[in-house]
């Protein structure tokens, strides 16, 4: 039932309205509303009860395993959300003086400085608002850079095939070009085709390691080597960084600019789809083209620097600083690791990557790149499967869920048929991997057995597999009375 | 170890499992050149004990202002059921809902979102939320100039909110497009048709017009939507949620209405928080559909013929259509438009409109007393509304700090922004503004410029004793 | 699973430990545990994870409609939880000074005023920590005010058959012999029983209403006549208060004593089985007797009254002063809902309950009293349908849950065989009391077309019906490794 | 209307169905004469906003302080996560598990309390909680009564809490139950077998034993156990749970271990709150399962032979067995409960033994320290764990005034309620205090004392510089 469905006209809740509805007789009719908007008439008891209710029928970390590859699904602590919402912090206005803003300001620049280490990088800006427009900042800059050089014949963006479609698309809203890289049988980028590819036109590189494929790209010094000695910049895609937080850091390998998904390595919730929180890190060359804002901490005082400090700047790319709430809790969760707790992240989600896929493995599954360790994650394809049974890696994860677990991520990267991305992050213990698997080979018996139960999947859920075909032919995006 | 569950014991059976000797050989494929020493700039972990401790301090130390800055972000009431319904781990920790059956509950209430965003925008249909509403209107130029084919350049009032501006500029500009500003009457503070006259012939994709605009001067956009339409162009209606329960929807403006509204969210349930996460929102007409960036949820059947809901028209979005998408939109702000959705649902049509209703007449009863201090005026002479801008003959942040010291966030200072207004500043009183915040608003005030002023000592014009508003209760 | 079975040995969860354990080699061996405690060694995520998951298997307010009689679950509000749990209320020591605790007293002084006036009693004591520690102290006083006047004979404590089990549990708790009253056909107590029973031994009359039997008792004020003639005292029972909220003060009916409980009238949270509250109002001559402590306001100070105020109080009944959480919640319902919202309270609670008793009696129930006015709740009785298809009360009610609705309360009161005892409360809408009533109608047919899936539900919970003689014989109280 | 959802639509047509012309009508079985006018002590209503601003108001104007009070209520580091789990709609706003199959998630995590508290305690089985601690040793009082059958007598040392003492007193002194006090000694601060001698050969039916007691004084358990076994009593053990991470748990105290074991809950998870809602734990032999009071869980199994969870043995209690139940108590604390469950599922055997560890470091190094200032001494020369009591030369009123003025609450005045120890001051510092709050607490109390001592000027025995506390840092 849809939340319009319990209204009913004249209904009211009066505890969140104002006493009165002053008149506004300033203002003529012309500019005023004439008709009533669709909003719900209900008590509040009601919309708690749908709201609540609506919530169970969600997976989340909170209450499942949720492997999905590429998301980094740890636990959000707890701990994180409070202190990020202490009630100063939440009161605040985004333009208020600095003056009554030093305590979150130290929080931000020690956030900022905590992520130059971890990155490697000379500086870091926090206000990208998601991975994407950290991306878009890191293009930009480049974009700047070479604008700033009077370099305008490199209009291409080198992005390999592998590549989050992230990538790509923040290229082209640079207004670049996008040439793909081919990817070789190891999982790597093709270094030779990088070769032939790269050239004057060469903006930059954007580069996710470890890659989609779940593996460390093997020749990731020759890669930015190759670009940079063609002029182009390097861009590292750092969605990934679970993976090796704490024990590579991109600016060592030389790498001009790096954005980081706060929600995933930091642990900052998802929320069903965001906020996020895309910071970008860069190396000295690109520091004056850093978007605005950046904390500085001078005389004893932290402040804001703006187009005033930074005119190169690429700009500012939201209304006020970014997602404050989403940076104070990377904050408190990057304090509440620590160094080595941080290098412990990198540690336990390769463990568990790597032990997942060895067991699945054994189990019978085919791993996409057996030869190669799981970074934080691996990829299994289910093509053999597809071809016996007919069952396909959308059939095996939609039964997933019927088992209790939220699926891996499906069909991507397109390049592996069949696939199943799967990260399990650091945050599970062996008993839920353990189970994960017999879930699996649960299915895969099943998949054998009884293929159509596994194609009819899922069974336990609030609704059968949905129509999305439909979905999308017959647009119903908005409800009519 | 913190939030890590391995025991001793696991660790070696995995290791076991895997046939490796220790965690370190899992990292044996890194060049050892790359591998890194240690982090000097972090710290050592603190418990969540510690970690509380420390940033219950840095809160404190911030403090709590009696606040009348809005200037795009808006202080509000938000129903303690809000954020308890929103922080539950079931939306709160969930993803995109990529798996549709697991994931009804978030898919749902988007949906629920989507119908109310449109239908207080007067448009057809909704997208599930954007980062902010500044960005917002950068996907919305974007969008304008797909729709539109051979125009790459936009028409832009300097009265819209100029961080918009400049933040519009800096996502579209790589693309090659343009933001034409143009001027806002001095006298009124709006953007008066003889302005456009000038561009009228030119090929423009689209005209935004912010309404009430950042100074809170309420636009004529019935006049503005049809002259853009006769055009040519777009109109993409740029507007605060807060104000539809009294202001005509943008899909009513002019004859046709406008073809986009974008718009901040933050005033449905998100907290100041120094500036994010906010919420942009995006709704446009049917036609329209299939150029919206973002995520968009669709309602369908499952096989049973059931009804469910799952995201639709992926093939606009990057993960499908990479270097081809609409946008690089992937995150949205999920938990924002939830956290909107059981606001709206708990104001309802009543509670919107009051509130609407009481922000207005705060701010008009904080203007119309102001301006009985001797030496405070309107700037402009236009209609406003839920904010107005003032003036008086002293420098707006020597104003500003003497009030801060009092307690009070006085407004926004217009001086960097708009230099040619002389001290000017922005001021807003929302429904969350007692009679008695007010008062003491305007105290502060009158105290401040009568202490500093140039001019002739002030005199209130209505001496405290005779002005009724000096003498009602709290309200 | 248990939270034990999710246990490893040496697992840890570091975030909520001091960072050392400090040797405390000054206590010696004997005096220190030997052995480890029985907890939990599970991480963060996978307690949050087991409790939220938990959390899902219960029906709730917020879930469900609950329409258990005697218990008042109506909508609690979300905002008087949040004004509650304000840090600095949180933060205070019981003990510390009365000076710095202004605020908190404040409040509680105020809500002590408020129920002195929807009582009509001269003095209120908040202290009670639930409803039958209200009663206790009633009863308690009622004994120390006989004490106080040589009075050692009054012995027998009056109490109608219809009463709720605390009621003679707490006479017996305060020394004092029961004497039951029996109730008239009409549901009211009988006044002829009554007056044969009181008599030179009679210390009071316990008195409930509206009764258990959900009707306002009609001789109430002869009643209390009857008692107070023979020198006893008269106790009102307040648990249904949410009936007559500001339409009736028990204090003008002459009552002596009367135990408010906030957790049904005053909305505060049931919290699966408290915290309660149960404040006790007094009439003059019970003053002296009070619980301690007790808030008063003078000079512009509040402070709390203490046995040096009140020497001839019955004591105190807990640590500090109750449960003042539940205080505060209740005190900002009061002021949320204001003089207009109480009466409105008992109006709409009057008007649910007479609406679905003259539904369900159209749809072919009986109800127990039906030439009566409900009050705020009502009884139907199903000993027809026991007869005719042998279904039961227990089955119609675990029928229900299949059904999206927390039971009635079931075999209570005892008088009336196959009952259930109905109270919607007034945050319940007439679309949710249409569609119970469809539901029960649904289990009438049930019951006749198929009796048997009516006796074995429920069929859609976590468990099917649990073996509680099982419970009760084979005692499993304490889970072992 | 706050919190009522009918339209004037829904009013008419119940009415209609009801077959009453208006609500008035419904309340006419009540005589005309009782009805009542209006609430004059009731103002109008407020929203949700303007009472969370009185609320906030009300909130701020007490403040908070860097507490050293203990006294039976501890401030403990409660994780985050507790009450965000405890405040979930299902937990908080569910009523008593009486409909078992919908209420399996109340019912398994009281089933997993009752399993921590017996386990904790030492003892076989637990109750779902009680109301407080205090009223626990009431409810304890009886149960050993009742348990005992001849004897009405209980013994209950002096050096149990004095509030608990007149709690249990006014509980259980209507049944004609006497509570005997048993003085401590003078010079140790604990319960010594020689002050029991006197009552050898009388009929008690219990010994009740608070372990640290009032003092922060560790007793002699074992002693006193035994002791009081032969003598035919039962013994009631009263601790704190917090204290059971390190100490001796009551069901291994002596030969045959304490009969009971109950204590205040509260510094499992629930805030100080100004002293509620906090819960109270009752724990007891098997043998005695069928005389505890209050809720308790049991795991069955059903019809399908699958595990789950019910309230069991009710026909102890009041709504079955009414006049003849083990007590009045209906009500338990369950939210508590819930939130202690999962306090101690954070916790595990690891945290709570860091916790007790860490309480009892700190209040030692502030015992240790405080005497080394000149005129501050111990009272007790007993051990102490994690609570103690010093003395100095000046009235304590003045010395918690003078440290309230500097945001300190120091400790409990113990003074009305043991004149006989002259100026002492009851004082705790728990896990949540870093050295810095204890060097703060010291340095008050220092410069409190020398100034108004009437003794000789105060010199530090070791001055600042070369005493090692005062140079390391925030630990």
């Amino acid at each position: 039932m849809l939340i319009f469905e319990l209204s009913r006209p004249g209904r009211k809740n009066l505890a969140q309205a104002p006493a009165a509805k002053p008149e506004a007789n300033d203002i003529p009719a012309h500019l005023r509303r004439g008709d009533k908007p669709l909003l719900p008439e209900v008590s509040e008891m009601d919309a708690v009860r749908h709201y609540t209710r609506l919530s169970q029928k969600n997976f989340s970390i909170d209450t499942h395993f949720y492997p999905l590859g590429s998301c980094t699904m740890k636990y959000n602590p707890r701990g994180a959300n409070q202190h990020a919402m202490l009630p100063q912090f939440l009161a605040r206005h985004p333009l208020a003086s600095e003056a009554t803003g030093q305590g979150v300001l130290a929080c931000l620049h020690e956030l900022q400085e905590m992520l130059k280490d971890v990155t490697g990088m000379a500086a870091v800006s926090l206000t990208p608002m998601a991975g994407a427009q950290g991306e878009f900042a890191g293009v930009a800059m480049i974009r700047a850079y070479h604008v700033s050089r009077n370099d305008a014949a490199r209009t291409e963006m080198l992005v390999p095939d592998a590549a989050h479609g992230t990538n790509p698309a923040s290229a082209v809203m640079c207004g670049y070009t996008v040439r793909e890289i081919p990817t070789d049988r190891d999982g790597n980028v093709d270094l030779e085709a990088l070769r032939a590819t790269v050239g004057p036109n060469t903006a930059g590189l954007m580069l996710t390691n470890p890659s989609t494929l779940g593996v460390f790209e093997k020749n990731i010094s020759e890669m930015q080597q190759i670009v940079h000695q063609a002029g182009g910049l390097t861009y590292y895609d750092g969605a990934n960084l679970n993976a090796i937080l704490g024990r590579v850091k991109p600016g060592d390998m030389g790498f001009d600019v790096i954005h980081v998904n706060l929600h995933k390595t930091f642990s900052t919730p998802h929320g069903g789809g965001g906020p996020g929180s895309g910071p970008v890190g860069v190396s000295e060359r690109l520091l004056p083209f850093l978007p605005i804002p950046v904390v500085a901490f001078e005389s004893g005082r932290y402040r804001l620097v703006t187009e005033k400090d930074l005119p190169q700047s690429i700009g500012r790319l939201s209304g006020f600083m970014g997602n404050i709430g989403v940076l104070l809790r990377a904050y408190s969760y990057a304090r509440m690791l620590g160094a080595e707790g941080m290098r412990r992240v990198a540690d336990f989600a390769t463990l568990n990557a790597n032990y997942l896929m060895a067991e699945l493995s054994k189990a019978g599954f085919d791993i996409a790149f057996p030869q190669r360790r799981a970074s934080h994650e691996f990829i299994v394809t289910l093509k053999g499967l597809k071809e016996q049974t007919g069952v396909s890696a959308m059939d095996v994860a939609k039964r997933l869920l019927d088992k209790g677990f939220h699926a891996p991520t499906t069909y991507f990267p397109m390049l592996v048929p069949e696939c199943l991305l799967i990260e399990p992050t650091e945050t599970e213990s062996k008993q839920t991997l353990d189970a994960f698997v017999a879930a699996l080979k649960e299915i895969l018996d099943e998949a054998h057995a009884n293929p159509e139960l596994v194609k009819t999947a899922p069974h336990t859920m609030p609704v059968r597999r949905l129509d999305d075909v439909k979905a999308a032919r017959e647009l119903d995006l908005v409800w009519k009375a | 170890m913190p939030f890590i569950p391995h025991t001793e014991e696991d660790i070696q059976s995995m290791l076991a499992s895997i046939g490796a000797a220790s965690i370190e050989d899992l990292f044996d494929e890194i060049p050892v050149a790359l591998r890194a020493d240690r982090l000097e700039s972090v710290p050592p972990a603190l418990n969540e004990m510690a970690a509380g401790r420390l940033m219950q301090e840095r809160a404190e130390q911030d403090g709590r202002y009696l606040n009348f800055i809005g200037a795009g972000a808006y202080e509000h009431h938000i129903p303690a059921a809000v954020w308890q319904i929103a922080g539950r781990g079931e939306f709160y920790s969930a993803y995109t809902p990529y798996q549709a059956e697991a994931s009804q509950g978030t898919l749902q209430l988007l949906y629920e979102f989507q119908t109310m965003m449109a239908s207080l925008t007067g448009m057809d249909i909704s997208n599930a939320s954007l980062y902010d509403g500044a960005s917002g209107l950068a996907e919305a130029v974007l969008m304008a100039v797909r729709a539109h084919k051979s125009a790459r350049r936009v028409l832009v009032p300097a009265a819209v909110h100029p961080i918009w501006r400049q933040v519009t500029d800096a996502l579209v500009k790589n693309q090659g497009i343009e933001l034409i500003p143009v001027p806002y009457d001095a006298r009124s503070g709006s953007t008066v048709a003889e302005s456009l006259k000038s561009f009228e012939g030119e090929d423009f994709a689209a005209l935004v017009i912010q309404q009430p605009n950042f100074f809170g001067v309420l636009e004529e956009v019935d006049e503005l939507t049809d002259w853009a339409h006769a055009q040519g162009m777009l109109v993409i209606g740029a507007v605060n949620p807060i104000s539809l329960g009294m202001l005509k929807a943008p899909g009513q403006w002019g004859s046709k209405g406008a073809d986009i509204a974008v718009g901040e969210g933050q005033p449905l349930g998100a907290p100041l928080s120094s500036g994010g996460p906010y919420f942009g929102f995006l709704c446009c007409k049917q036609a329209l559909a299939r150029q919206m960036p973002g995520r968009i949820v669709g309602r369908t059947v499952d096989m049973d013929g059931k009804p469910g809901f799952c995201l639709t028209l992926q093939a606009r979005e990057q993960h499908i259509r990479r270097a081809k998408a609409t946008s690089n939109i992937c995150t949205n702000q999920g938990l924002m438009a939830t956290a909107a959705t059981v606001h709206l649902a708990l104001l309802g049509q009543e509670g919107l409109e009051r509130v609407a209703a009481a922000c207005h007449a705060n701010t008009r009863m904080l203007a119309e007393q102001a301006c009985l201090i001797a030496g405070v005026e309107r700037v402009f002479s236009n209609l406003f509304f839920h904010e107005v801008v003032i003036t008086f003959d002293l420098p707006v942040a020597d104003v500003l700090r003497a009030m801060e010291a009092q307690g009070i966030m006085g407004g926004l200072d217009l001086t960097p922004w708009y230099p040619e207004l002389g001290n000017a500043l922005l001021v807003c009183a929302t429904e969350t503004k007692t009679q008695e915040d007010i008062r003491k608003f305007l105290e502060n005030l009158e105290r401040i410029v009568s202490r500093r002023s140039s001019g002739p000592a002030c005199t209130r014009l209505k001496p405290a004793a005779d002005n009724p508003f000096y003498q009602n209760g709290n309200k």
